[in-house]
């Protein structure tokens, strides 16, 4: 590892200073930055550490309903606290990595990352949840932007996640057998305006939602709803693990048993 | 029978309490006063011509204490194979020098090239990144077949071809095969892949060296197998160093599975560089050096032709197969797909005419040795699979089948018609027991109760035989082993009765510490705590070939027994002397030496006080003391067999395999502790299972390894693997070694890739796949859907 | 990663060539070039920064033009040294014709990484390329012929709003969207 | 060069060190304990976990600079105070659940960490819990075992 200087502010107002030095780099619980670090694959000159931040952490139900996750809070915090109100959510974050990664690593980081096989993006933008920053707040439609890209703008802080807990919501994981990220992973969750379905580890683009599902699955929640649709190959990541063509192909197994599972 | 201590007792592993209270001492726990850190500049590209290297920026960097090249290495050897193959035409094996740093060419992804000594590992790794190598880069030879072609590019310029060597096997068999083909009533014919694997012991390969100026000589600390190899092979042939002035310790080793066995670059280096900086070198392996440095296992390309008659007996096997070798000849390379692997083409069968063909050939990929079962799994992964798929063909019970084709109780010893001679075996009994273990003939009502989840169950099994305690020494030297494979132990007894043994095999998880002590303690009669076993250390232990091939209880266990009954022998003198009484007389039991039909009797403290404070001495006949060595050869190969069934379910939506039951029957003869053995199968099932269904080294086409750290690599993990029931109530002893036993190391992954695959095929088959009859390893979801979909 | 495509350039197939030949414009293009220098015959050298999620990488190395078909196609192909990341290749082979309303661009593009690039990230190798061979020729569109690219991107993304409602071409990434 | 103060298995201690020491250079280097190990780089093997704050982590993808004032407990501070094997150390013992040695500290620390949370897992829950935890030598079988046994619970198994 190259070596870096380390801030650990207890104010977000703090950590906003910390990062607008050159080369900055905001660290969350780290789980995908430091394995990185330690590869030689980035050189900051300083990170700042968001662990030590209260109003960054925490979960709590909002006077609408929304369930509100803090930025800094870690997927095993949300597994255990958000069970009550969000099941779906909080199984998705429960089998996140591992137990271990589970202790360190954030919801803020991993959206922040916007990593294409991540479990989290597929869940806030099927629920049509809003991204809360130091400076702005964007809904999830308009906050992924491709692999790795988001509308974070240098040296942001993902502050607060705000989620609308559906009526019925289940996220379907099938892992990529080494690393244990999602090779495709699907999340369906239904609202009394709509179903929403969004689909992380298949594309090149990263998450996106699939509509032609969500148009199908509107009219009738069930698996049998969806029929023969599919979505295209083209665009799917491929590799190692499996083809577009196999993704694509999971995109639609996955979509029916969360649909039934929801159900 | 279970007892209690001794042969036959599932001792607690005593090595246990240090590991579970983080005592254990790996080498990488191990710091000397003024160490540095050496950190290496390894190849980006496959192939390619080094046109220069300028170090003048790392050099002048804070903490750099020197940087090596090539040059430095000019009058060093290159890192020696220790087997010369001969091939059909009564050629000896092409042999390119392997350099310690790439001297002109690098030849695969991770080869060092540059190796710079700090005083910090950060400091060394920033110089690392500023030295300039310009490299030309060459097409890199990845495909085996093209490999051969004759205008292929070239991984050793010095060398006519790619080609190894065209090994035959037996070549004057080779027509009278083909007459038994051409009058078959049935051939089935299968062409595989034997998956490449890194065998990742958890713990990384360290190397820590020492120079003392004084007495110009060296200690290296090191993760190896073997210490005694690495200090002859390093000593001898690579850096010129008297191995009374080499000191090699192997301390606690965090796994091996054949990869810790050969020697690598990385411990030359370290113990040359200790010399030249005046000061300990260490290295310590990250783990994506790990998987491009590391040898790899396996990587065989196989067409497998079976012949039968009307009744399914087998008249004639033939395999072609081509051995991927690396760039390079690593320290057992060319024995694996040769001697380990020709050898055991016969299986458990009785098939009279084998043929085997293997090409072996360099790429520019990481040097490919033996890794867990080396050689055999692939004979045994080629051969059951070639079965069920003749079974299948001609309808008959795959089981029945192997049934109709077993080597029989009363026919052995048995000379199979690939030079070796099975002393012991029943394979009908390990084949009964599955059967029985796995309730095979219910197996229709669970098929039925998947079916109506919608999922699809399949039963596969398979047979296996491997050839292990490796090996007759005259015999391995006829084929071409630069080595002999004996076995030492020194047995010291001390003044009062307890017992060091020094063992030349080595301990890396298999819990000789234990094992080797109940064996002595059951020999004399006392308890197992007066028995310390000490091993890894060149200084103390007595000259022995290491643990590999499953040989440390059949081979240094019975070097260990050899030199116990010296003991024996010398004790029972001084206790005749002691009782006034006639050697002859004297009776060894329970830890107490006794004159026949009396009531006088010495105990085995009182007999050990007096050889080490001998005033009541035959000074005269005996030296004083008691202690002995012993060095053993085996008279044979020895012969586990077992049989393994497994139990999947597919989901046909995604094509996910999942295990749901694996059985193990094996024969390993005598058995010392039960617990331990069954670990041992437990061990070689995940790795096999693991091979079946998730592991595989991939490089790109240019050469560039893809499969580089966990992210990629596919380890099994507690989710993915079942409780296995194992076995090992079938028992015929080796006849030719004093414990009776056969070795249980690599079995489990042998026998278990076949079961595996027979059993996801199966699945398929009844599934209404009938198409599909055969898929390579790993089978990966993606792969197994793919299939379906055809 | 071998991908093909085409797009049609709101300009003379002589001011498209000039543009593929002028070091400012192709620095302007390559995605995270900071610095290009040398000459179309001679060749450039090259600094090229790419962020892709946590990894931050600069690649130092040589561009070059070949095969050369004045007027009408070449190759441009680069390799760019990463220090301990490891090393990237990339190349396009690149043909114009005349078409109404401007000029038809054709490429191929191939590109490869090495090193630790290849050793933990074989699964983005293809994704990442992609996405980098679109912005070079959206930032070379956008320079030749600004507006028409702008008013393109906007009726893809029309397009994209009526595909995504009817006919599920939603799965298609983005870079995949603006090929055809 | 900074320092930091923390409490690794009842002791305090103080060390200066980097932005980029990792809390397992700290133990193995800075403060000689070496049961902890570096498996992998990718975090992923999951033979560095020990507990911070109670919780369990991979030393090897922490600061330990993130860590002033915390409470670090590693498998040197898991035997009973008398210096015995505690339970979860002596069932791996009468299991077999360990071969080489080398994962097992982090087994036994994330085994603990189990515990803590579901002191009567399921088989299932216990090999979805160690899905952090790679091992090469037991096939897992007894250690999925020998922490049931530590739990008070028999592995229900067919054959045994």
């Amino acid at each position: 590892m190259y070596n870096f200087d380390f801030a650990r502010p207890d104010t977000l107002q703090d950590a906003q200073a910390a990062l607008r030095a050159d080369d900055a780099q905001a660290l969350g619980g780290g789980q995908t930055l430091i394995p990185t670090l330690k590869q030689r694959l980035a050189a900051p000159a300083i990170l700042v550490s968001l662990t030590a931040i209260p109003e960054l952490k925490g979960i709590c139900l909002a006077d609408d309903g929304r369930l509100c996750i803090g930025g800094a809070t870690t997927h095993a915090t949300v597994a255990r606290e958000a069970a009550a109100h969000y099941p779906a959510l909080a199984q998705l974050a429960g089998n996140i990595g591992d137990p271990a990664v589970r202790n360190r690593g954030t919801i803020g980081g991993s959206l922040a990352n916007n990593d294409p096989s991540a479990c989290y993006p597929a869940a806030v933008l099927a629920s049509g949840a809003t991204v809360i920053t130091d400076r702005q707040e964007v809904a999830a439609d308009d906050y992924f932007q491709g692999m790795f890209a988001t509308a974070l703008g240098e040296g942001e802080i993902i502050t607060e996640v705000r989620f609308p807990v559906p009526q019925a919501a289940n996220y379907q994981k099938f892992v990529q057998p080494a690393s244990r990220f999602a090779l495709v992973g699907v999340f369906v969750a239904r609202f009394a305006h709509g179903v929403r379905v969004a689909v992380t580890g298949a594309s090149e683009g990263g998450v996106f939602r699939w509509h032609k599902a969500e148009a199908a699955l509107g009219d009738d929640f069930r698996a049998e709803a969806l029929g023969d649709l599919a979505v295209e190959a083209d665009g799917m990541i491929g590799d190692l693990h499996g083809t577009p063509e196999y993704r694509a192909h999971l995109v639609r197994v996955l979509t029916g048993r969360a649909v039934t599972a929801a159900a | 029978m279970a007892r209690d201590f001794g042969i036959g007792a599932s001792s607690k592993r005593r090595e246990d309490v240090r590991f579970l209270t983080g005592k254990g001492r790996y080498t990488d726990d191990f710091n000397r006063p003024g160490q540095t850190h050496v950190a290496f500049l390894r190849s980006q590209v496959a192939h390619g011509r080094i046109l220069s290297i300028n170090t003048a920026a790392a050099e002048a960097m804070p903490g750099v204490l020197q940087v090596f090249t090539a040059a430095d290495f000019a009058d060093a050897g290159g890192l020696p194979c220790g087997w010369q193959v001969t091939d059909r035409f009564g050629n000896v094996m092409q042999e390119p020098k392997h350099p310690v740093l790439a001297d002109g060419k690098v030849r695969h992804v991770g080869e060092p090239i540059v190796a710079v000594v700090a005083e910090t590992l950060d400091q060394a790794r920033d110089a690392a990144e500023a030295i300039e190598v310009e490299i030309e880069e060459l097409p890199a030879v990845m495909d085996m077949r093209a490999a051969l072609a004759e205008d292929a590019p070239k991984v050793h310029d010095d060398l006519t071809s790619n080609l190894c060597f065209d090994w035959g096997f037996v070549e004057e068999n080779k027509a009278k095969v083909g007459e038994a083909f051409a009058r078959a009533h049935h051939v089935t014919t299968l062409d595989l892949i034997n998956n490449r694997l890194v065998p990742n012991p958890m713990e990384p390969r360290v190397a820590l060296a020492e120079y003392d100026a004084a007495g110009d000589s060296y200690t290296l600390y090191t993760t190896s197998q073997n210490p005694h190899v690495i200090r002859l092979l390093m000593g001898a042939f690579v850096l010129n160093i008297p191995e009374h002035r080499l000191r090699v310790v192997a301390p606690d080793v965090g796994g091996g599975f054949g990869a810790k066995i050969y020697h690598y670059a990385e411990e030359a280096f370290c113990t040359r560089a200790a010399q030249m900086v005046g000061r300990p070198v260490k290295w310590t392996s990250t783990r994506a050096e790990a998987f491009m440095s590391d040898a790899h296992g396996r990587d065989h390309v196989t067409r497998i032709e079976l012949a039968l008659d009307e009744n399914g007996k087998f008249l004639a096997l033939r395999t072609d197969t081509l051995a991927n070798m690396g760039a390079y000849l690593s320290t057992f390379a060319p024995a694996v797909p040769t001697w380990l692997h020709g050898t055991l083409m016969a299986g458990n069968y009785t098939t009279p005419l084998i043929y085997v063909n293997v090409k072996a050939i360099f790429t520019n990929t990481v040097p490919v040795d033996a890794y867990r079962g080396a050689g055999r799994p692939e004979a045994t992964y080629q051969l059951e699979r070639v079965i069920d798929k003749a079974a299948r063909e001609m309808g008959i019970d795959p089981i029945e089948l192997r049934r109709r084709n077993f080597i029989q109780p009363e026919q052995f010893p048995y000379q199979t018609p690939v030079a070796v001679v099975y002393d012991t075996g029943n394979y009908q009994a390990t084949m009964d027991r599955v059967v029985e273990m796995t309730d095979y003939h219910n197996f229709e009502a669970r098929r039925a109760e998947s079916a109506a989840r919608g999922k699809l169950r399949g039963f596969g099994i398979a047979h296996y035989i491997e050839a292990c305690g490796i090996a007759p020494s005259n015999l391995v030297g006829q084929l071409g082993a630069r080595a002999g494979l004996y076995e030492s132990a020194t047995v010291r007894v001390n003044a009062t009765g307890s017992i060091t043994v020094f063992t030349g095999s080595h301990s890396h998880g298999q819990g000789h510490e234990t094992t080797f002590a109940q064996v002595v303690a059951d020999m004399i009669g006392i308890p197992e705590s007066q028995i310390e076993i000490a091993h890894g250390d060149t200084a103390n232990t007595p000259m022995g070939m290491g643990t590999y091939g499953s040989r440390s209880i059949a081979v240094g266990g019975s070097a260990m027994v050899k030199a116990t009954n010296k003991i024996i022998a010398k004790a029972k003198k001084i206790a005749a002397h002691l009782l006034e009484a006639s050697e002859g007389d004297i009776e060894l039991k329970d830890g107490k030496f006794s004159v026949a039909g009396t009531d006088r009797s010495v105990d085995w403290s009182g007999v050990t006080l007096a050889a080490y404070v001998p005033h009541n001495y035959p000074l005269e006949d005996l030296e004083p003391g008691l202690e002995e060595t012993a060095f053993y050869d085996p008279s044979n190969f020895t012969y586990p067999s077992g049989a393994y069934a497994c139990e999947v379910e597919v989901d046909p939506d995604t094509g996910k395999v999942e295990i749901l039951s694996f059985a193990a029957a094996d024969d390993f003869g005598n058995v010392i502790n039960p617990m331990i053995v069954e670990g041992q199968v437990h061990g070689g099932l995940a790795q096999g299972i693991g091979q079946a269904l998730l592991e595989v080294a991939v490089y790109d086409d240019e050469g560039q390894l893809l499969t580089g750290s966990y992210m990629d690599y596919a380890m099994p993990r507690a989710d993915d693997l079942p409780m296995y029931q194992v076995d090992h109530s079938c028992q015929t002893p080796c006849t030719h070694n004093p414990l009776g036993v056969k070795g249980c190391g690599e079995a489990g992954a042998i026998g278990s890739p076949p079961a595996v695959v027979n059993a996801v095929i199966d699945a398929l088959q009844r599934g209404g796949h009938d198409h599909v009859t055969h898929l390579d390893m790993p089978l990966t979801p993606s792969r197994v859907w793919a299939a379906m979909q055809r | 990663m071998e991908l093909a495509a085409s797009r049609l350039i709101a300009a003379d197939r002589a001011a498209v060539w000039a543009a593929l030949n002028d070091p400012a414009v192709l620095q302007a293009a390559i995605p995270g070039c900071s610095e290009l220098t040398g000459t179309p015959e001679e060749g450039f050298e090259a600094v090229v920064t790419q962020k892709i999620g946590p990894v931050k990488a600069t690649f130092r190395g040589a561009v070059t033009l070949s095969e050369v078909v004045e007027g009408e196609s070449y190759r441009i192909a680069g390799e760019g040294k990463g220090g301990a990341a490891g090393f990237a290749k990339g190349g396009a082979r690149v043909r114009l014709s005349d078409a109404e309303g401007g000029t038809q661009l054709d490429y191929e593009v191939e590109a490869s990484v090495g090193g630790k690039l290849a050793q933990l990230g074989s699964r983005l190798i293809d994704g990442v390329a992609r996405r980098l061979a679109d912005q070079f020729f959206d930032n070379l569109q956008a320079q030749l012929a600004p507006d028409v690219a702008a008013a393109e991107a906007e009726a893809v993304e029309v397009a994209e709003a009526v595909d995504e409602a009817e006919a599920g071409k939603e799965t298609k990434g983005w870079f995949a969207r603006l090929r055809s | 060069m900074s320092k930091v103060t923390l409490t690794v298995n009842g002791r305090t201690v103080t060390r200066e060190i980097e932005g980029r020491t990792l809390l397992v250079q700290l133990l193995r280097e800075g403060l000689g304990l070496t049961g902890t190990h570096v498996g992998c780089d990718t975090s992923q093997c999951g033979a560095c976990l020990v507990h911070v704050n109670g919780q369990a982590v991979k030393s090897c993808s922490i600061f330990a600079a993130e860590l002033e004032g915390a409470e670090v407990r590693t498998i040197e501070g898991m035997a009973n105070r008398d210096g015995s094997l505690s339970v979860i150390q002596q069932a791996f013992q009468d299991c077999h659940g360990l071969q080489c040695g080398f994962c097992t500290p982090g087994m036994v620390m994330s085994a603990a960490a189990l515990l803590q949370d579901n002191p009567r897992p399921t088989e299932a829950e216990v090999r979805h819990h160690l899905e952090g935890n790679l091992c090469r030598c037991t096939g897992y079988h007894n250690i999925v075992k020998a922490i049931m046994a530590a739990s008070g619970q028999d592995v229900a198994m067919a054959a045994e």
